[in-house]
């Protein structure tokens, strides 16, 4: 017995320092999470804004010129920044009636065995890698939109953002089906006790309900299809030009970035790309603070 | 038995004793240059068991930076390393003659344009086909990207000084893509080398000219452009037995023209 | 009765979209496995790409996507993990805890050609690697990262906190009460993450072409960490501009199919049961 | 007095549990019916079957009969909607709509078809006025109906509910989140309402039911066991279980 | 009889707000304590301060001592896990592990560092049958723990406990979510373990208190009102407030 204790006492003061050394592990990788981002954003941006150590290279001129022509000096991105909304906009148009009817559909309409066919298949719509969209989107809608509008050639835009609205689909559904579905039952017992029906309960009292929740769905789908690059880069036809159509060729920041990786390091070519790079995780961090901004203004 | 495979070739390396050559090379770059040295490759590698040999396209822009950073053993080029590179210690092979020509989609029905009106239509100057004696078509430009070697010698060989591609044409990023793009866009017309040109896509007269290696020797076809391959310094010892047999006698004679490139000596420019 | 009229017109509606987001779904799937897998026979499968002839196949590429995929999760597992268990477990609700929360929020949000923008000139060219498995994977891991935080905080906190109260009280240290009890229970969200996790790392390309590379090594499999790894969705890519064979369409449509087969079969065989499981595990412990 | 509801033989089940067993009941117009019981013992459930609520309970299933002014709610051809128009509810803890006390209590009469800003003006106050509300609520008709207290709450949910004129209020514990001179409030209320409607009102307090119903019925275990006038059922009530129940033996 | 915990002038805070107000309390060793009073009034509360589970709610400030064998456990050099393991605690919903009975009982045992089986199945067995819950599970030793009744689980909690051998149990209501028979083992469990163990209990039942504590203290409000033998406590309280409540006069 007294042998026993004593292992036990051994024992004990050995897994008090486990203890304490996993937490440590723990608080490291913690810090160590949390740096990358900084280091990112420190590396991009200090290479991105290099750039305009170039004379040629003008912020007003990369933020508000479309002329983009490196060998000729010409250094405007306006037109990949333009491209960048456009695309994600139409994606956005198309892809929100379609997922917040869905959502409605999943959470409040569908019998519960089509709900459990739904839920996996839109799973899948996230597992299709994305050069799979692109090579849909090249095999598919390029040839359609050059049939659609004679005389374009069907890269452009239009393409891209049909991929992109098919890419977030399952994204901003499956937020808002989750914002519908955590809506208290109260809200809608108390519709339906005033006899209203229940297009009129999803219509003025479900969805405005759920308008922050929908919009964190939409900001994130938003942030996918900004950051998208395979995809958009097989479809868009990668002219460094606003686009005339919606089946005409143009870029977009991150396919700007595909394209001009040839360039060496430490040129203003390549510093742009890192000015691009920087552009787009703004965008993206400013997202994440608007969805902050919003939840808080749920929670309130 | 891939643990043992692996360790023979370290043995190999390590003592010099055994002839067998082992190691592996990296090339990227021009697209134009892909098929000869991806063939060359295979071949090189079914005489040398140890040797491997990855080959990636990218154009040559690609596999200039990625030589001078020592990203790659080898940088294929279409045209001589710019100022860009000097000082980076790049070594130049020149290994072939790729001939280029300019391709149109099937359903556009002009034959024949003079360097002139090519000039013109790839600048946008012309848009329609109308305008060079064909049907009433828009014309869609596929090009290549900056990066891409081909873009410059076709720059350099048919578009008036000073001016550049038309901006609004579809840009694909290698030669490869180029080509099934042009197959699959009504009215569209772009510019490769001959090894990619096959019967799904359609290959212009120029002024009056054919292209086929007879017109090319006897120097009617003016469209072709030298071949290098790059290293940084000196070639290490794989890489040097590798370009030694792109080189070789054997390899310019029997295999470049089966490519449709042209022998690097058989052009005095 | 004009709103009943309308009730059910919206009813009609809303099923028509259901149905419009699965016959998307069918009709990609349909589309691609119907052009890919008459292309997969074993040869195709597992045999070793041609670089000029046709009839090549895409083994090694399959073989590189599990490798980079395994090696990924072994580089971000523990930080993931860690740091997610940080967060549930320890975090006190003060500055550092948000900003660790909002930097992993941020990185989530990094699009991936910045991470293959960042890996190429840190691994590639900066470290001298050239295009590398190790390097590929190690990218990759900057993306699995944040969402393993996120999953790992996410499951832990779904353990009731009587287990806890339970295991302290018997006077287990802290690590003793997360490895056996909270780990254990909550081990069923934790895979359906992981899957999630690699799902999305198994169709990553934009990271990969850029650090990994666009060939493969001539021996298969290669363990070598210092090989190039080209992978099926980074090949998909790479195959649309290689006319050079000439089956260069048939070998985009098998990939195209095999990759959604991989992704199917990620999902039926470990998602599906482990959520099954995560299900029970909550109506038990509730 | 007429008959306003009468239930006849009903049978509920949740899946497989049994919830109410053979339930008859008549509830005259114009009266207020209590119902009362322990936890548990299904006095929610039936009412919620009064305006069928419960169907959006998927797994619920019944048997018998609800007549309505002598119609069968559960017929073919009845139209939920309307039913619930003429069988409002208030629930046990108030549930405005996240939206202004005007638009709370314009939801109603909106989504029936009225759209004029007067009418809805005139319905709003009326509705407002008979809830007594409209004192403490005139000056912020356009504030979120969430800044209100518990009671407020609920006596919006109350006003609501009046301004599409239901035939019948059915109310489930409709005072049990709030303090006793919100309850007071309330209870007043059913008083003035009970002229004008027919009200079934579910509550844990005994002393509530007392005060304000004219008949009682007493539940246990899913099986009405007594039901009378109020007064006698909490003075000699003809069951020992509610005997044992109102002189708090159990429950 | 020994002192075996001491709290002196003990404040607890919840944030801003103070719980616990100067509490002093002195419990003897091998003795049953029963803290009793209405719900809210800081019992559990008290109890979760003398194993410093409340460290697990970070907005907890507590001032004064807690002396456990004369030491303070929220010294400095205090070891939280060590103090843990002595004084151990029973939850008011039992809280069984989701694995399986035998791997809940060696759960305790194995985290302090006991590996080998055969020591292990002497524990589980002598803690089961402690807890008088050998019988019922000794064949169904590898089941899942999930599987029992309220009550076994709750006795089976109680075992858990016993086989890391602590010096003092707090059992907050251990038996409010079981039905009567279950209760009354666990009752009796009490008796049997307080020769060997220094006991306080937490129980909203005056007649549970009454019938298995030697000492009773009266909680209020955060206040410790009185403090006593329990026969005297229930036959003879020395405080008014005391007396209201167990009359039932509130609460
Ligand atoms: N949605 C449901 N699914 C399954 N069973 C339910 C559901 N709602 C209630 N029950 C069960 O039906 C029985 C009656 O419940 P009901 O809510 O009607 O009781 P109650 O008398 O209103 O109780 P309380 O006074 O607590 O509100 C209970 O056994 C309850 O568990
Ligand atoms: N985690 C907490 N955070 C803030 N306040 C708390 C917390 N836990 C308890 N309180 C408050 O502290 C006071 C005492 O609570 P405690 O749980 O100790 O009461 P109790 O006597 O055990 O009641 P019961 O009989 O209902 O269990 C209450 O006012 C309660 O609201
Ligand atoms: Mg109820
Ligand atoms: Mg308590
Ligand atoms: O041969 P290129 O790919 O550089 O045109």
């Amino acid at each position: 017995m007294a042998a026993g204790k004593e292992t036990v006492g051994g024992a004990s003061s050995m897994r008090r320092r486990t203890d304490r050394m996993m937490h440590w592990l723990f608080v490291g990788s913690a810090i160590f999470v949390s740096l990358i981002i900084f280091g990112i954003i420190l590396f991009v941006g200090n290479q991105g804004l290099k750039t305009f150590a170039d004379p040629d290279a003008g912020v007003a001129e990369f933020f508000f010129s479309t002329n983009w022509a490196p060998s000729e000096g010409e250094y405007g991105a306006a037109g990949f920044i333009i491209g960048s909304f456009l695309v994600t906009g139409l994606a956005l148009l198309l892809a929100v009636p379609i997922a917040v009817g869905g959502a409605v559909f999943m959470a409040k309409i569908a019998p519960s065995w089509m709900r459990e066919i739904m839920r996996p298949a839109v799973d899948l719509f996230v597992g299709i890698p994305s050069v799979v969209y692109g090579l849909i989107g090249l095999l598919i809608f390029v040839p359609w939109f050059s049939k659609m509008f004679p005389g374009e050639p069907g890269f452009g835009v239009g393409p891209a953002a049909v991929i992109l609205a098919i890419m977030i689909l399952p994204t901003v559904l499956s937020v808002s089906e989750d914002a519908l579905r955590t809506l208290p039952r109260s809200l809608e017992e108390a519709s339906y006790a005033l006899g209203a029906t229940r297009w009129q309960t999803i219509r003025k009292v479900l969805l405005p309900a759920a308008t922050p929740g929908i919009l964190t769905g939409v900001i994130l789908g938003m942030g996918r299809a900004i950051g998208e690059a395979m995809a958009v880069q097989m479809v868009i036809g990668n002219a460094p030009v606003l686009p005339k159509g919606l089946g005409e060729p143009t870029s977009v920041l991150t396919t700007q970035i595909v394209k001009e990786m040839a360039s060496i390091f430490g040129t203003t070519v390549n510093n742009s790309l890192f000015l691009m790079s920087l552009i787009l995780l703004l965008v993206s961090l400013s997202l994440i603070l608007i969805i902050r901004l919003v939840a808080r203004r749920r929670e309130a | 038995g891939q643990k043992e495979e692996s360790k023979n070739n370290n043995g190999s390396t390590d003592t010099p004793k055994q002839e067998e050559l082992s190691g592996k090379i990296t090339a990227s770059g021009s697209s134009a240059l892909l098929p000869l040295v991806k063939h060359a490759a295979a071949q090189f590698q079914d005489k040398h068991s140890g040797v491997t040999i990855d080959v990636a396209a990218g154009g040559s822009g690609t596999g200039l930076k990625q030589v001078a950073e020592g990203a790659v053993d080898i940088g294929n080029s279409d045209v001589e390393a710019g100022k860009e590179y000097e000082g980076k210690g790049l070594v130049d092979h020149q290994v072939a003659i790729a001939p280029f020509v300019l391709v149109t989609n099937k359903d556009v029905t002009v034959e024949d344009i003079t360097s002139e009106q090519a000039g013109k239509i790839l600048t946008g100057e012309i848009s329609n086909w109308k305008e060079v004696g064909g049907k009433d078509q828009k014309i869609t430009i596929i090009g290549r990207a900056e990066s891409s070697g081909s873009r410059k010698y076709i720059k350099s060989a048919l578009l008036p000084k000073d001016k550049d591609f038309a901006k609004d044409a579809v840009v694909q990023d290698s030669t490869g893509a180029l080509k099934t793009s042009v197959e699959q866009t009504s009215g569209s017309i772009g510019y490769m080398d001959a090894p990619y040109a096959d019967d799904k896509i359609k290959l212009l007269k120029l002024d009056g000219v054919e292209y086929s290696p007879e017109n090319i020797f006897s120097g009617k076809w003016k469209l072709y452009s030298v071949e290098h391959m790059y290293t940084k310094g000196e070639p290490n010892k794989v890489s040097k037995a590798f370009l030694d047999y792109i080189m070789s006698e054997e390899f310019q004679t029997k295999e470049v023209e089966g490519l449709k490139f042209i022998p690097i000596n058989k052009l005095k420019k | 009765m004009k709103t009943k009229l309308t009730d059910k017109l919206a009813t009609g509606f809303f099923w028509l979209i259901g149905f419009l987001i699965l016959g998307i779904l069918s009709w990609f799937l349909w589309y691609i496995l119907s052009a890919g897998v008459p292309h997969l026979t074993l040869d195709f499968i597992f045999g070793k790409p041609e670089e000029v002839k046709a009839g090549g196949g895409v083994g090694p590429m399959l073989f590189n996507s599990f490798y980079i995929l395994a090696l990924s999760l072994l580089f971000s597992l523990p930080f993931g993990i860690g740091a997610g268990i940080w967060l549930a477990e320890y975090a006190k609700k003060n500055w550092f805890t948000d900003l660790v929360r909002l930097s992993t929020e941020m990185l989530a949000s990094v699009p991936s050609i910045v991470f293959g923008l960042f890996g190429s000139l840190l691994f590639v060219t900066w470290m001298g690697l050239g295009f590398t498995i190790l390097g590929g994977a190690l990218t990759l891991a900057l993306l699995n990262l944040p969402v393993l935080v996120r999953v790992t905080e996410e499951t832990l906190r779904a353990v009731p906190d009587s287990y806890r109260e339970a295991s302290l009280a018997l006077g287990s240290t802290k690590w003793q009460m997360i490895r056996k009890v909270l780990i254990p229970t909550s081990l069923p969200g934790l895979v359906t993450g992981i899957t999630l996790v690699a799902g999305r790392a198994l169709g990553e390309s934009a990271i990969l072409i850029f650090t990994a590379g666009v060939s493969v090594s001539r021996f298969a499999p290669d363990f070598n960490l210092f090989a190039s790894g080209e992978t099926l969705s980074v090949h998909l890519w790479y195959i649309r501009s290689e006319a050079l064979v000439p089956d260069a369409m048939s070998i985009a449509e098998g990939t195209a199919a095999l990759l959604i087969i991989v992704v199917l079969i990620l999902n039926l065989l470990i998602a599906l049961p482990s959520r099954y499981l995560q299900r029970k595990a909550a109506g038990k412990s509730s | 007095m007429n008959e306003k509801i009468r239930v006849q033989g009903l049978d509920l089940y949740y899946g497989e549990n049994q919830a109410l067993y053979e339930i008859d009941l008549s509830v005259p117009e114009g009266s207020i019916t209590a119902f009362i019981g322990p936890s548990g013992c299904g006095k929610s459930t039936l009412l919620r079957t009064l305006n069928r609520m419960n169907d959006l309970i998927p797994s619920v299933k019944i048997t018998g009969s609800v007549l309505v002014d002598g119609e069968n709610i559960y017929g073919a051809e009845t139209d939920v909607v309307h039913l619930r128009k003429n069988v409002g509810m208030v629930f046990q803890r108030p549930n405005p709509f996240p939206m202004s006390i005007y638009d709370n209590i314009a939801y109603g009469p909106r989504i029936h078809g009225i759209r004029r800003k007067k009418d809805l003006d005139v319905i709003v106050e009326r509705s407002l006025k008979q809830a007594a509300l409209w004192d403490e609520a005139k000056d912020r008709l356009n504030k979120s109906a969430l800044g209100l207290s518990g009671g407020q709450q609920q006596r919006l949910c109350i006003a609501r509910l009046l301004a599409v004129e239901p035939k019948v209020l059915l109310m489930d514990e409709p005072t049990s989140a709030l303090d006793p001179i919100s309850t007071l409030k309330v209870e007043e209320l059913t008083q003035e309402l009970k002229e004008k409607y027919t009200i079934i009102i579910v509550t844990h307090n005994m002393q509530q039911a007392a005060r304000i119903s004219d008949t009682t019925a007493f539940f246990l275990n899913g099986v009405m066991v007594e039901h009378g006038e109020t007064d006698k059922l909490f003075t000699n009530p003809s069951d020992k279980r509610t005997e044992d129940y109102i002189t708090g033996r159990f429950g």
